[in-house]
């Protein structure tokens, strides 16, 4: 079994797939496994098939799995659509309810078809279903209905103890029912001995919001859109704890303006969004970037172009993060590539946002931002607060009238900045060109001073080191992501290795300021690199071209089809292209 | 005591006799009158010539991009509630681009004053058609003249809940400045539309036209401002060339009605979670 | 002459009991009654439950981005006046993002119909406040509660200009099919609202509720749809819990009102420059 | 003289330095002359410094020049400003109305003090000081009073003959007061001999408003904005002679939509905008390249970023022409590098657009866009409109309901197009992922052959060569730049020749698709590439090497203080770049 189950509940949206998966996870999660799920769900409210799908390991990984070992299916079309994944000896339940269903003749699968609806209605209600197939789940992996107690008190003692029971009594019929008719069982992998005291359930969105509270961030401005709107739930509920006020703007152009005004009087604010909000704010980035004030942007990327695939992953905003918004202005762009990251990145957004005065784009995606995963801590001890060159009142005292240069033309591009409230700190912040004292003017020379002195201040960055690299730097192929991709391009690159080959793994956690020196060697060295992205264009190979050359070298991985990267996509492609590099 | 030099900043570049020097001018004088600190007040503006008030005003500011003011001020006052906000842009960027913004600025009640000086043209880009623009107007872009229903920002602040309408016009410093006054002292979202002449692309909507024909609400013994009906029929009435404040409730502000927002500026706060904060949070997570 | 399942597109996927249903049959049955063709009809709807509509119903569609049915809808129209154009989306696309768009719409008058489906929720995102949602409503963007003062859609029609004004009720086919046939056929801007009860995240604005609530105009023999006084006063009584045609009123369409637009649909025409079109062009730069 | 003349005038805004200009470029154009004139003004209505600078040539020309031969200084600063451009034995008129006008000691200039006010007032009013300085021209450079005639009678007929009667009077004034006093005289270049019977005096705006005119264009929805309004402008005078309409949008995200509207419907509708407007436009972008519907939008360029320098030229709005916009959709993206490629472009921008299903970008700039000059012709006979793959009424009729399949998976990439109104060609354009038919669904396969099938449809552009080449391919330095920058590189290329370089020069005019092929012999070949570009990135510079490479020979000669590109700047930076070159 080799450390890990793969586990599926799969249905029609509304029928409560999603909790079904979320008591099995947190189950799971609280033995001691370690749980990642991933849901697939569509762009409507009810109806259409939804899944969720549980890969359970001994160790904490990034990525859903490719295989699946048990498939619950409340309908056909969860049979027809899922079965591919299964795995030799693998066990479908399907749900009589649902009249005959059919299963393809291929693979070596077991299936079990099994009243569950019928059982629930027996049990008190049909909606208990759910309940009836964790309990089946239960019996062929040998948990018992008990180990499901914790959480079923804490998602139903608020509705009555009657309730309670009543779905442990479902989980256990469930459980019995399978115990009588079928013998075939599965083995989760070995528990864990000892869990970590901070052993976590979380998702990226989670992780990202909590990091903006523990920055010290006090105004969340933003508009409901999948699937950044989590940001805004967990937030809509913390912030108030702390003083502070999420605030659901009327459209994109206002959250993210709310979020540069609040920055610019002295508070730690953002905005959270997908492809469509992102590409309406794309004229405050540049105002952001002349005005030198900072802001945080969270683009937690979905399918495109336009409402594209609204449900479904991506990593296409890539280019916008970097190029997007008139003229030039310095932004960073921020791609995290684990959950602890999201948190980690998040609390830097911050800090990056006011040391270096410009906007920080936090692209995570879909795939991070909903899935869960067990980690085994948030580091919460080293989170820093850094507010760059804020100045004091004190440093303002000597500063008469009208001489606080706002805008000084340092030598590392960053200049004080004064906060409405200081005296002695007036200024204009403005979206035109300006002098030292933030006065628009269209002097030739200051503005060249200006723009300089702008696109200096990136210079210097330093605080990320901007990619995570594994691996020898003359591999044979060289295997290159970013964000959400590291966990599927490590255990990728972990198959290639078993077969032989010589891998490395670059992947790309700060992609603006490019981390070139960091990678350059990885990718001069290579045999072959091959840019595996959630995207149809090539957003990363086009900035490794770019920033490092070594175009023949470069080839590509992709994937935009709605499903997030499989391990066999990264290895199929890569056996591919190094056959290829071989002839040559 | 803040005095007006305190509230001088660059010199101001419009035009010999625009009406913007007015609501420089009063908004100058309002702030002395009410003792304010010039560094405790911000000046969020929008593109236009108006815009260029921020600049003028010595008091911090934010110049910001077209149509935007209102968001951005919002975003300032949530930040910190302890200075005085205002938003001050044209009629092009307030009810053209800025439309949206400007209804839902005023059912927020976010509190801050809106002031607009509204000439009835686009100024900075010298000369087309506003969303104010008289219908027949002649533009650069309207040459045979404007055929749009005029946006009646009044009436539109009085449906969308503004607790504090009114309107002044930079010919009349001493009313405008007196309107002001109140507009700031409002708790809540307080829209002041100013007929401010641009003297330069509009010769229909001038001085003359104003002076002549303007309603003042304070010349009306029966007026009470407290009255929605009156207001609207007021409005209706003077087909909108009245000045004086026409319509002042209190509601709660926003930053009083959600949930626990912090009572002093959030930006002057220290916002380090600890230890015990963090196992806290961290509990849903177990 | 075009019959009922000629306005059928494709399946419905709404949730069981939606309350968009009731739009979709009330405009199929009034295409079939005005005797439309579903091919000279074109919808444009927004994103959110309601912006399915275009799909469902069987005419050409745009279905575009959140926010922007009317600006397209004015494109559509304008290319094509023979056209029977129709805008629909949700009280967030319409009202919340789109309502910069909505105000000058309504000022420009092009002559197109626009389809509000009112369910006080963002439904499509599952569930947040939206423009209209009542104080105090709790949704998961606000679980405590909206604090924001609801846009009023009726009397900011009425403030923009709007020549048409109506409020239906999916609960109501037999009436919204009414208002929605004299809508189609007003010439100029129509605005239809509708309270469209979003039967999944919405338990407060219900079809109960509107049922034992609602007020109809034309329950009142006095009710006199082109006064506009008496359209305020009825939307200020009812607390907007009205529905019917509340206000009508013709003013010459923007197609008519800017000079010399084509009488025709510009998109059928051929638009070729002869040699002798380009002399008299050219010389102006001679 | 070398076959030309600089002549500028300036003063403050509001003063009618424009019109001076105007009178003294359109009098040198209709004596058979070639005029290029670039405004010099500011983000203000009144005050200010502007300036009207004139280059007369005997040929066609693309830039305004380096040098000054003469300046009308109506004030100080006028002076200050300019002096640096004179050429040696140049000429200063300075009015004595702004007090004792003081001047550098540098150069070897003649400095005229004229009472040009003041006798302005003597032949009636103040404001004609204007055409005085006309007269004094004319004295200085060999014309006569009456050659103005012309130019005076268009301009002020309309307002009676006594007003054209005192305008020439003023210039007689002037004429008769430079002879009396001074003796120093310029020559104008030869005056060609034969005038071509189209010889326009235009501006890059009004070329491409009359080509969108000439396009069929028949609905402009525009919001005002610098330096683009001249376009609204221009079609709002000719559109409805036409039966169109120019509809003053609200925002530019309403135009972007409106033109979007319109196109879909079947008409040829277009927006024109400069960046801050542009940026708005991003959503729709992406919403125009999966819904495949046709859509023209103008950038006129200006300085950024936000707010900038609104009344300076820049080339920076490429990134977001290339990449702005969430998620990936196909897009071509034109520069044209000349007056009459504006025309001709703006024309074929409608034609690709429905060729190709697909958002055209037509990028000029301020320079390109406001500056005018004197062309030959204007190709108008060889004006097309070439509609795509619009089916015809009699295609459509076979096809049954819900047959229509608006999206088909073609093999070229792209899919016949009905428009409302046509019977039998009923379908949904969305912005969301779809079907052939155009239904939204999320199935993994079909979401791949509609993004794949849009990526295609580029391949097979063809219409325009996307280049301009001019050189050896094996040049020792090769010049590259794109858009407005065509006249003043061709310049410098000469000049570089003349110093015995061996220089190559390539212009692009379609940044999107690439035309890689077009160019890559030069870029190989080159000993060292010069890209010149109106910007502080080298954006330009960044699609050579990520679509070629050869990054170790690129090099950039980047201008971003707000003045136009001149011909020593591009020298002189060849110059130290070849210096470097040797060295290695
Ligand atoms: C997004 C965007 N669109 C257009 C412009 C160009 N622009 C600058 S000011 C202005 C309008 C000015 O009119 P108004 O707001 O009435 O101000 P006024 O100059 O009359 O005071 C416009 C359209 C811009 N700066 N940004
Ligand atoms: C620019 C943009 N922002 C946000 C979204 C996400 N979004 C989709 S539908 C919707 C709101 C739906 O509410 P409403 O308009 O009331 O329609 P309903 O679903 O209630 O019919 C939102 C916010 C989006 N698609 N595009
Ligand atoms: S153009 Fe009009 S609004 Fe602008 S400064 Fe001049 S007078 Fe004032
Ligand atoms: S979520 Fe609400 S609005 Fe959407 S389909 Fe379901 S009931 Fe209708
Ligand atoms: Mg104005
Ligand atoms: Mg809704």
């Amino acid at each position: 079994m080799n450390g890990e189950l793969g586990w599926k509940v799969g249905g029609e949206q509304g029928e409560g797939i999603d909790s079904t998966g979320e008591i099995f996870a947190w189950t799971l999660h609280r033995l001691g496994y370690y749980a990642f799920a991933y849901r697939h769900f569509m762009s409507r409210v009810k109806g259409g098939h939804t899944n969720y799908k549980i890969r359970v390991t001994d160790r904490a990984v990034g990525h859903h799995g490719d295989d699946l070992h048990i498939l619950v299916a409340f309908d056909q079309e969860t049979v027809n659509v899922n079965w591919d994944e299964m795995v030799d000896g693998g066990i479908v339940i399907a749900d009589v309810a649902s009249g005959d269903v059919q299963h393809p003749e291929t693979g070596n699968v077991h299936f079990c078809s099994i009243p569950l609806t019928g059982l629930a209605k027996e049990s008190g209600s049909a909606i208990m279903k759910n309940m009836v197939a964790v309990g089946v789940t239960a019996a062929i992996v040998g948990l018992t209905p008990e180990d499901f107690l914790s959480v079923i008190e804490d998602r139903f003692k608020k509705k009555g103890q009657a309730v309670v029971d009543s779905n442990l009594s479902a989980v256990r019929i469930g459980y019995d029912y399978y115990n009588q008719h079928f013998s075939h069982h599965l083995q989760l992998p070995l528990r864990p001995v000892a869990i970590a005291p901070r052993h976590l359930y979380i998702s990226g969105n989670e992780a990202t919001a909590l990091g903006a509270l523990a920055a010290g961030c006090r105004v969340l401005a933003a508009y409901p859109i999948t699937p950044a709107t989590e940001i805004m739930y967990w937030l809509v509920k913390y912030l108030p704890e702390y003083g502070g006020v999420v605030v659901q703007a009327e459209d994109e152009i206002s959250a993210v303006n709310m979020a540069l005004g609040a920055n610019y009087a002295g508070a730690r604010a953002m905005t959270s969004t997908s492809g469509p909000g992102f590409s309406l704010m794309m004229e405050t980035l540049g105002l952001a970037g002349i005005s030198e004030t900072p802001l945080v942007i969270v683009d937690v990327q979905r399918g495109g172009p336009s409402t594209g695939l609204p449900t479904k992953t991506e990593q296409s905003d890539l280019y916008e993060a970097l190029y997007g918004s008139h003229g030039e202005s310095p932004r960073i762009v921020l791609t995290p590539t684990t959950i602890e990251e999201c948190f980690r990145f998040a609390v830097e957004a911050f800090n990056l946002a006011e040391t270096y005065q410009c906007p920080v784009i936090l692209a995570s995606d879909l795939y991070m931002g909903m899935s869960k995963g067990s980690i085994d801590s948030l580091d919460t001890s080293s989170v820093q607060i850094r507010r760059g060159k804020l100045v004091t009142q004190s440093e303002l005292e000597g500063v008469s009238r009208g001489e606080f240069k706002r805008y000084q033309v340092s030598e590392d591009g960053i200049s004080p900045r004064a906060i409405p409230g200081q005296k002695g700190g007036r200024f204009i912040a403005l979206g035109n060109e300006h002098d030292e004292f933030g006065s628009e003017m269209e002097d030739q020379s200051m503005r060249v001073l200006q723009m300089d002195k702008r696109a200096r201040k990136l210079q210097s960055f330093h605080e990320l080191s901007g990619a995570s690299v594994s691996g020898p730097k003359d591999a044979q192929i060289t295997l290159v992501g970013f964000g959400s991709t590291r966990g599927v391009i490590d255990e990728a690159r972990t198959a290639l290795m078993q077969q032989g080959l010589i891998v490395a793994h670059v992947q790309v956690s700060v992609v603006a300021p490019f981390p070139a020196d960091l990678i350059r060697p990885y990718i001069a060295g290579a045999g072959t690199v091959l840019a595996v992205e959630v995207n149809s264009r090539g957003q990363l190979a086009d900035q490794l071209r770019l920033q490092l050359g070594y175009h023949e070298k470069i080839q590509s991985c992709l994937k935009y089809d709605g499903d997030p990267m499989l391990v066999k996509d990264i290895v199929k492609r890569a056996k591919e292209v190094i056959a290829v590099g071989s002839v040559n | 005591m803040a005095v007006l030099t305190d509230f001088k900043g660059e010199k101001p570049t419009w035009c010999p006799g625009c009406g913007d020097y007015g609501v420089l001018n009063a908004l100058q004088r309002t702030a002395v009158d009410l003792g304010l600190d010039p560094e405790d007040m911000v000046v969020v503006s929008g593109i236009g010539c108006s815009g260029k008030l921020s600049a003028y005003f010595g008091s911090y500011g934010l110049h910001t991009i077209h149509g935007r003011t209102l968001p951005t001020a919002q975003g300032v006052k949530l930040a910190n509630r302890d200075l005085t906000v205002l938003a001050a842009g044209g009629d092009g960027d307030g009810f053209g681009i800025g439309m949206g913004h400007f209804i839902h600025a005023m059912r927020r009640n976010v509190d801050i004053t809106y002031l607009v000086m509204d000439n009835h043209i686009y100024g900075l880009t010298t000369g087309q058609t506003s969303p104010t623009s008289d219908p027949g107007f002649v533009t650069k872009t309207a040459p045979k003249g404007a055929v749009e229903f005029p946006v009646h920002p009044l009436s539109l602040a009085l449906s969308a809940g503004c607790g504090f309408v009114a309107q002044g016009f930079s010919g009349d410093i001493p009313q405008l400045s007196a309107i002001l006054k109140r507009a700031i002292q409002h708790k809540g979202f307080s829209f002041v539309n100013i007929f401010s002449p641009c003297v330069t692309f509009n010769k229909q909507n001038t001085y003359e036209f104003y002076k002549s024909n303007v309603v003042k609400v304070d010349d009306d013994p029966e007026y009470d401002s407290a009255n929605l009906g009156l207001a609207m029929a007021k409005i209706e009435q003077t087909q909108s060339i009245v000045t004086g404040v026409l319509y002042e409730h209190n509601r709660p502000t926003y930053e009083d009605s959600v949930p626990n927002y912090s009572k002093t500026g959030l930006a002057t706060a220290q916002h380090v979670l600890t230890e015990a904060d963090f196992e806290r949070l961290l509990t849903q997570f177990q």
